[in-house]
């Protein structure tokens, strides 16, 4: 029975699956003209920025040309787009590489470093949230209330600059950047990405501690829960036993939703602990105006977006029996 | 009228008195700072950079000398006014859409959900600095860039609230007596939203207030020599060693402005669910 | 004031004048202490991080380039720390009537590849910059090379269009570094520099290994640099104090304070003719009306942008681009300096009193948002309203730069200073950035270029000063240092005046004493 | 009778605090006991505090209420001076809790096994293996079907009837010497209730334990309890022998309950003389929810076939259980629903099947009264703006004019003028009703569709609502369609009656047609399941007992719907040919294979 309801929701899973991929690739298509349109309003080219000041006219010409920029502008965004289709996110203009490679190198930073601050966050956002729940109104609610929101408030390159003045130069604990690189050990790898790992943490936290005590406290007056209460069963119990499976698809869609920030929101922390990632390479592709690793970009912050929250999506299958019915 | 509010403040709990009186008191900053500010915002008035507290300086001196008071009085009403203007814009179209589409059917939805996730999936400091790129940087374009990042948030909240709400009998019966959709959407459900909204507004700000000082580390924020507080947090950073309190006070205002909004909105919603009930 | 999206400088770098006076030294004179020793490791940090990053001589753009240029490839001559041009690769450089040059290449110097230079190399490389699609950023200057030619497998022979002294500090810069004759390909570098290049990646790193076959005999010392980027100030500055890397470029003045007061640490300071400068369009108006230009020049408060803004470490400037130790700066001219009722008469004279004009600002141009907050403060105190218009770093250059009547501009400094009058202020330069028109001016430049007499050749150059000082529609406030910090342990440095870093060359230079 | 009661309660007084922080008592001076194996029913309307008291046997006040004085005395414990620990250790364990809504009393993501069994386990009283087949043992004797598997569904794949049941074996599982029912059967259809009230009689109540049940109907009462306290306000008003209450109460309060529950037949107000065309008719409608297939009938069809009359001024009933459709029979006529075939006529005319296209006087015509005033009114808005709003919607009202005609309408449904500013949210049930009858009426309808405006209230407010549309229906001639799960009410207010069962009409006729057999097997069976109040009916209801088996059922779409429930159904007929309509003498129509000689007389 139970193996049989769980196939089920693998098939319900799988249908969401199928009919998400092809809304998704319009998201994606949408994403791609916008910032392709968006981009075409920017002030000069690659040719003329990766040129300077200092080109005639003559080498403009003749890198415009090169880089295919003379061409009219929809003939542009069709080949790339035709690229895109088969699987050829084209050559970035500035670097002189294949788009792909330029990416690769610096993708994986990128998903570590949200991966790990993921890995500290949400256990500790789950902590907060269900601790507060459980005091709702108590004094360690309000307290952890007004905590999260100040956490929310801080800028995010002040935590950050405050947590190199003392890790770094005060207490010389940990490094003030963040090397990565390929040939790195992982412990000196982890103390490296120790502080913006924190950093993010801290902004994404707050949000989803907000969101978990909200599940949590809609799920804690239903009947179900008093019921429990009433058959003894001790509060902790009841919170992860009966409250959690039901109130996990809101916490897993609020989780979805701040983690889809750790990818491209991370610009600052990159930049403040000079963390090679896609934001700061991102930022890189606009002032260069290089368009095929601009748009790469978008795509993948687009894709990795809608990523997760199919994942919310199908984990609120999941978790509840009536939707694994359907 | 005024009893009233008077009144309803009373029944606050004390955090939202507290709120309250964070609210009020900056709101009065952002209203009268700039006249009631010892110095003008740019003058060069003393003599060291992140100079300590002092009778002619309650708050110091900032990076070049100048007023940290005076700064602080005049810039939060950009803070103030830019955050509360997104995200009031952010919430009501959000909102508007988000009623759009649920009383529109899947016709309408379908677009405007895709929509919203192409607004959510472009990281917004990357957007924004290519917005402020094509377009120069002005308030009008922060406004706008600030609420339609948070846009899609809201609808999304909005969204899945008018859609259950769409669902009640008393909008069935308003169906059923031939009323428009327009009707529908702004007289019967729009009205019964207000609280989760509000609550909603209060964490948009917080992060409408974060997401310009995020722009001002990246020079993106209010023109010069005038600074909203987080462009005062960024353009002192570098005292952040000294400890200068050209840096802590605004971070301090930041965080007193946005704590006071949303223990604010946290006790209407309370006491206002309180009656509903 | 650093932001991450501007680079340094869009302006490409150029050594500095000619037979500079020392007297540049801080009193961290590594020199007297230490002797040269060889190994050790050490991380350096410049302030450019971009994909754009490249190791084709030609093409480098910004302080992160150059410094990664001079690890990998020698020049043909280079500039010591008096910005007298020294041999290097060539053995001796002849003219007779600066048209025709005569340059013989040292001999058994090899890549490091293995292939040994010869003069096939040298025309092969300095060509390139002719071919529009290199790209190179010298195309201009490389203009003026009509002819080059081997004559045999160690001399070069160069014909100029036009006489021209200057050609051994010409081909100083960077960009004219020596590469293996049709090298295309620059995933990594092949010179015959100090350094191999182990690992090259765009925007993130760059790993310097020792090159044991390096032609000058014990050089370098460094066992290892990586260079990496730190474009955030703070940041690097932490990054420096924390001891994650060694050697900082750019320290922010107001940095320094931090620095001097770490034990571990060492600021070196080094003048230059950097600056930026404020721009009044000619042909538009009122900007190109006299009288204002006159009132705003009276306006700026510069001994408060060198406290305020610079913390001291700046040079006051007479609103011409020759810096004091320039060895034809003219020191009788009378220095400008903040004079409200003069700067009130001129606007009034202008017939501007209340008007309101923005004046563009941006991180692009070093301090130039808070001088345009300097100037709109005394600006008020006149009934001059001004308004500040930031605009991001991003773009500024080709959007905002020359294009409105009053707006910002930043100058590095240029290896002589007819090349700095040539680019920026001869009436049909693409760069007059004021777009002032002055037949006198261009006799002159035209004039002193033909000069063969030094005594001479000053006072038209000094000439030239004053009628920029008094006419042109363009203000040089202050002239800005270059602050660097270093780790005390790294021994051997020294300010050389055209750029931070020893002028980007440190990595030959410098030992580790750890 | 034992010297010392099993449970006691004494000068019990449980308080709250209101919004403004003051305590007020929300029951107090509550004083019973009763022996061990007794049962004590706990009756009241809404608000009496009977489930409140209910609670503290479990030693748990609900949030915002505290127990506030007195003694709760089960067996040797009492529970005012347990700690939580203590209490714990007690619930679920000695004394066990029946929900009144099953459906949501289980956790919707965990299997009923799981559930049932969790009570044992954290008691640590037996291994799991142990507990589920006692679980399944408990299944079966509360003739649960496929008591094997059924641990293994989640609570939506059941029906409330089932849920109710589980409930109980929840509750059994730890063998509890105290059951406490709160209001079991309140939220299901007579139909189920005479089920699952037999299940609890055999095994909660035959085991031995000890009861508390909780209600409101002194009809499901008298056929479990003992003794009966009869609360109102938070106070007992009577407490006796449940003999003593039924037949011969002595407080008036208990007199009105009793009255309430027997409705009234109101004589049908003389027929007007009719014009030709009846006032609302439908033809051959079939409607439903997903896509309209080949067949004309949609994927999930709702309603099959309905075809009827309303004539002016006539009132017309329709019943059926839970998901019969009866609902969606007014969501159609209003428009909400368009039919996949048939037609709806009003005065003649032929309405637009959906909103669209209908005219702003057609809307008007017609007006849709829902069962949960609650839901119905919205809560953002006054008394007056919601009757205000079709009075300017429909008759271009506006001002002083439309607030005259609101202070009529208050009038008309007996509510104070005082009214008209307040918020909806500070309404009692009965007031709210009374609005939501009225904002009909400000449209000035020829038809009102009532659906289960009674059902959501009390037995006396219901009542009185009933009363106030007797008297208007007699004053302003508006026909009715009267939608209700309760026959007796049905009966006694409506001209014509439709019982509907899964979609279909089984039985049509005039209201005197259902006051004698034979019926419908369905009509029968609704009928034979409404509790009387007299203990013993439950034993001799034949209601609800075994179908006779039959054989594989054929595939044709229109078999008897009612067949895997039918006590009457013939093998080898019902299971192969579909019904036809046939007339009873007694004046009324029914789906079905038998007749009148063949059908069960009463």
């Amino acid at each position: 029975m139970a193996g049989a309801s769980s196939r089920s929701g693998m098939s319900a899973a799988l249908t969401l699956i199928g009919k998400r991929f092809a809304s998704s690739l319009l998201t994606l298509l949408l994403v791609s003209m916008t910032i392709f349109v968006i981009a075409q309003l920017l002030p000069g080219d690659a040719a003329q920025e990766a040129l300077g000041q200092s080109a005639t006219p003559e080498q403009v010409a003749a890198l415009r040309h090169e880089m295919g920029l003379d061409r009219p502008a929809h003939v542009r965004y069709v080949s790339w787009l035709g690229g895109m289709l088969t699987g050829d996110p084209g050559q970035s203009m500035v670097a002189n590489m294949p788009v792909g490679e330029v990416i690769e190198e610096r993708l994986p930073n990128s998903l570590l470093l949200a991966a790990l601050a993921a890995m500290v966050a949400i256990p500790v956002a789950l902590s907060i949230g269900i601790g507060s729940a459980m005091n709702r109104g108590g004094r360690i609610d309000r307290a952890l209330n007004v905590v999260t929101l100040a956490m929310v408030a801080v800028p995010e390159f002040l935590v950050a600059t405050i947590a190199v003045l003392i890790f770094s130069v005060k207490l010389r604990w940990l490094p003030s950047i963040a090397l990565a690189s390929s040939d790195m050990e992982w412990g000196e790898y982890l103390r490296g990405v120790a502080m913006p790992v924190l950093t993010l943490c801290v902004i994404v936290i707050a949000q989803m501690a907000r969101m978990t005590r909200a599940a949590v406290i809609d799920q804690m007056d239903r009947p179900y829960v008093e019921m429990a209460v009433l058959k003894g069963v001790a509060p902790v119990r009841v919170i992860l036993r009966h409250i959690m499976p039901n109130a996990i698809a809101p916490i897993v869609n609020a989780m979805a939703l701040s983690l889809s920030y750790l990818l491209g929101g991370a610009v600052i922390v990159e930049t403040i602990f000079n963390y090679p990632g896609l934001a700061s390479l991102m930022v890189n592709a606009v002032t260069s105006r290089d368009m095929p690793l601009l748009q790469a970009c978008a795509m993948i912050f687009c894709a990795a977006y809608l990523i997760l929250m199919l994942i919310a999506d199908v984990t609120a299958i999941l978790a509840n029996p009536r939707l694994r019915a359907q | 009228m005024m009893g009233n509010i008077f009144q309803r403040a009373k029944a606050l709990p004390l955090s939202g008195k507290l709120g309250l009186a964070l609210v009020i008191f900056w709101l009065a900053v952002a209203l009268f700072g700039p006249m009631l500010a010892p110095y003008p915002v740019g003058a060069f008035v003393a003599y060291d950079v992140f100079d300590g507290q002092s009778a002619k300086h309650w708050l110091g001196s900032d990076y070049l000398g100048r007023d940290v008071l005076s700064r602080l009085m005049s810039g939060a009403r950009y803070t103030v006014g830019l955050a509360a203007a997104a995200a009031l814009l952010a919430s009501t179209s959000g909102t508007a859409l988000a009623l759009t589409a649920a009383v529109g059917g899947a016709k309408v939805d379908e677009p405007l959900s895709r929509f919203m996730d192409m607004l959510i999936s472009i990281p917004s400091k990357i957007f924004s600095l290519v917005l402020v790129a094509a377009f120069g940087s002005s308030l009008g374009l922060l406004l706008l860039i600030a609420a339609f990042t948070y846009i899609p948030g809201n609808y999304r909240i909005a969204r899945a609230l008018a859609v259950n709400l769409a669902q009640m009998d008393y909008v069935q019966v308003a169906k059923a007596r031939g009323e428009r959709r327009f009707y529908i959407a702004i007289a019967e459900i729009l009205p019964n939203m207000i609280h989760p909204l509000l609550a909603d507004f209060g964490l948009r700000f917080v992060f409408i207030v974060l997401l310009l000082s995020g722009l001002s580390f990246l020079g993106l924020g209010v023109q010069p020599p005038d600074a909203d507080l987080g462009s005062l947090v960024r353009e002192n950073i570098s005292g952040l060693g000294e400890g200068a309190l050209a840096i802590i006070a605004p971070a301090v205002a930041i965080a007193t402005l946005t704590v006071g909004v949303n223990l604010l909105i946290d006790a209407i919603g309370f006491s206002g669910k309180g009656k509903g009930q | 004031m650093t932001d991450i999206l501007s680079p340094y400088s869009r302006r490409g770098l150029i050594g500095a004048g000619l037979g500079v006076g020392a007297g540049l030294l801080l009193p961290d004179s590594a020199m007297s202490a230490s002797r040269p020793r060889r190994g050790g490791r050490i991380r350096a940090a410049g302030m450019t991080a971009s994909t754009a990053d490249t190791l084709d001589p030609a093409k480098g753009a910004n302080s992160s380039d150059y410094i990664r240029h001079y690890m990998f490839y020698s020049l043909l001559t280079q500039l010591d720390r008096n910005l007298i041009p020294q041999l290097e690769l060539a053995e001796r450089i002849e003219s007779s009537d600066q048209i025709n040059w005569h340059i013989r290449l040292r001999k058994g110097i090899t890549f490091h590849d293995g292939a040994t230079l010869t003069a096939q190399d040298v025309v092969w490389t300095l060509m390139r910059h002719k071919n529009p699609a290199t790209g190179s950023k010298m195309a201009q200057i490389a203009e003026q090379f009509a002819q080059i030619r081997a004559t045999s497998k160690q001399d070069v022979f160069i014909r100029l269009t036009g006489p021209n002294a200057d050609l051994p500090a010409i081909l100083a810069q960077t960009h004219f570094g020596i590469l293996r004759e049709g090298t295309s390909d620059f995933r990594t570098a092949n010179g015959t520099g100090p350094f191999l290049c182990a690992q090259f990646r765009p925007g993130v790193r760059t790993l310097a290994r020792r090159n044991p076959n390096f032609w000058k005999p014990g050089k370098p010392y460094l066992d290892e640099i990586e260079l990496i980027s730190i474009p955030d100030e703070t940041s690097r500055v932490n990054a420096l104090l924390s001891g994650d890397v060694h050697i900082i470029l750019a320290v922010n003045p107001r940095s320094s304070k931090r620095i001097h007061a770490s034990p571990r640490h060492n600021l070196m300071v080094t003048p230059s003719g950097l600056h930026t400068n404020l721009i009044m369009r000619q042909d538009r108006l009122p900007t190109g009306n006299p009288h204002f230009v006159a009132a705003i020049k009276y306006l700026f408060d510069r001994p408060l942008i060198k406290r305020a803004l610079f913390r001291g470490y700046a040079t006051i400037a007479n609103d011409h681009p020759i810096p004091p130790f320039h060895p034809y700066y003219r020191a009788d001219l009378p220095q400008r300096g903040l004079d409200l009722d003069k700067a009130r008469w001129h606007l009034q004279r202008a017939g501007l009193k209340g008007t309101r004009l923005p004046i563009y600002a941006s991180p692009a141009a070093e301090g130039s948002v808070d001088m345009a907050s300097v100037l709109q403060e005394y600006g008020s105190r006149i009934g001059l309203n001004l308004a500040v218009n930031r605009v991001p770093a991003d773009g500024y250059w080709s959007t905002h730069w020359m294009k409105h009547p009053m707006g910002f501009g930043n100058t590095n400094p240029r290896p002589t200073a007819d090349l700095m009058f040539s680019l920026f202020y001869k009436s049909d330069a693409a760069w007059n950035e004021s777009g002032w028109k002055n037949p006198r001016f261009d006799r002159l430049l035209v004039e002193a270029r033909g000069e063969a007499n030094q005594a001479k050749r000053k006072q038209l150059y000094g000439e030239m000063q004053e009628l920029v000082r008094d006419y042109c529609g363009v203000s040089i406030p202050v002239f800005i240092n270059l602050i660097d910090a270093h780790d005390r342990r790294l021994k051997g440095m020294y300010p050389i005046a055209i750029g931070g870093m020893m002028g980007y060359q440190f990595a030959e230079h410098v030992w580790w004493e750890g | 009778m034992s010297a010392t009661p099993h449970v006691e309660v004494k000068g019990l007084t449980v308080t709250a605090r209101n919004g403004a922080g003051e305590i007020f008592p929300i029951v107090s001076d509550i004083d019973f006991a009763l022996n061990r194996g007794e049962v004590l029913a706990l009756i009241g309307e809404s608000g009496s505090g009977k489930t409140t008291i209910a609670l503290t046997l479990l030693g748990h006040a609900r949030p915002g209420a505290k127990i506030a004085e007195g003694s709760i005395r089960v067996g040797e414990c009492d529970l005012t001076k347990l700690d939580r620990g203590a209490l714990a250790q007690l619930r679920g364990n000695r004394i066990a809790y029946i929900a009144q809504s099953a459906a949501s009393a289980f956790n919707p993501s965990r299997t009923i096994m799981d559930q049932v069994v969790e009570p044992a386990l954290i008691h640590n009283l037996m291994p799991r293996a142990e507990a589920e087949s006692k679980a399944v043992d408990l299944f079966r004797a509360l003739a649960l079907p496929f008591p094997e598997t059924i641990g293994a569904r989640y609570p939506h794949q059941l029906s409330g009837g089932q849920l109710q049941r589980l409930m109980a074996a929840m509750a059994l599982i730890t063998d509890p010497e105290l059951v406490i029912l709160d209001e079991p059967t309140t939220a299901l259809d007579v139909t189920t209730q005479i089920e699952v009230l037999r299940a609890f009689k055999t095994v909660v109540l035959e085991r031995g334990a000890t009861a508390i049940y909780v209600s409101h109907d002194l009809a499901v009462v008298a056929q479990m309890a003992d003794q009966i306290v009869v609360l109102n306000q938070g106070r007992i008003r009577e407490a006796g022998a449940a003999a003593q209450i039924l037949h011969a109460p002595a407080d008036d309060y208990t007199r009105t309950l009793m009255a309430a529950a027997r409705p009234a037949v109101r004589p049908a107000p003389p027929k007007i003389a009719l014009p030709a065309a009846p006032l609302l008719e439908i033809h051959g409608m079939t409607a439903g929810y997903g896509k309209i297939g080949k067949d004309g009938r949609p994927r999930i069809p709702v309603l099959r076939d309905i075809n009827l009359t309303i004539e002016r001024g006539a009132t017309l009933g329709v019943i059926g259980e839970s998901g019969s459709g009866k609902s969606t029979i007014a969501r159609v006529i209003a428009g909400l629903l368009p039919p996949a075939s048939g037609q709806v006529l009003l005065d003649g005319e032929t309405l637009p099947p959906g909103l669209h296209g209908r005219s702003r006087d057609q809307f008007r015509r017609v007006q849709l009264v829902f069962q949960n005033a609650d839901t119905a009114l919205n809560p953002a808005h006054s008394v007056g703006r919601i009757l205000t709003r079709p009075l300017a919607f429909y008759h271009g009202l506006k001002g002083n004019a439309a607030r005259m005609r609101v202070l009529e309408l208050l009038d008309l449904i007996r509510l104070p003028a005082t009214l008209i500013d307040q918020p909806i949210g500070g309404l009692s049930g009965g007031q709210k009703q009374r609005i939501n009858l009225a904002r009909a009426l400000a449209a000035d309808p020829q038809l009102i569709l009532c659906d289960e405006v009674t059902s959501a209230l009390d037995t006396v407010v219901g009542a009185a609502i009933l009363e106030l549309m007797a008297e208007l229906r007699r004053e302003l001639g508006i026909a009715t369609m009267f939608i209700s799960h309760d026959i007796s009410t049905v009966r006694a207010i409506c001209d014509d009656i439709l019982v509907l069962y899964a979609g279909t009409m089984v039985e049509t006729g005039p209201r005197e047609a259902f006051g004698v057999a034979p019926f419908h097997p369905y009509t029968d069976l609704l009928i034979g399941s409404v509790p009387e109040m007299r203990a013993g009916w439950l034993e001799e209801s034949h209601a609800g007992i075994a179908p006779p088996p039959v054989g594989g059922q054929g595939d044709h779409p229109d078999l008897c719907r009612f067949l895997p429930r039918c006590p009457a159904r013939v093998d080898g007929l019902c299971n192969t040919t579909p019904p036809p309509r046939r007339p009873l003498s007694k004046g009324s129509q029914i789906l079905c294979h038998l007749g009148d000689e063949s059908l069960r007389p009463s």
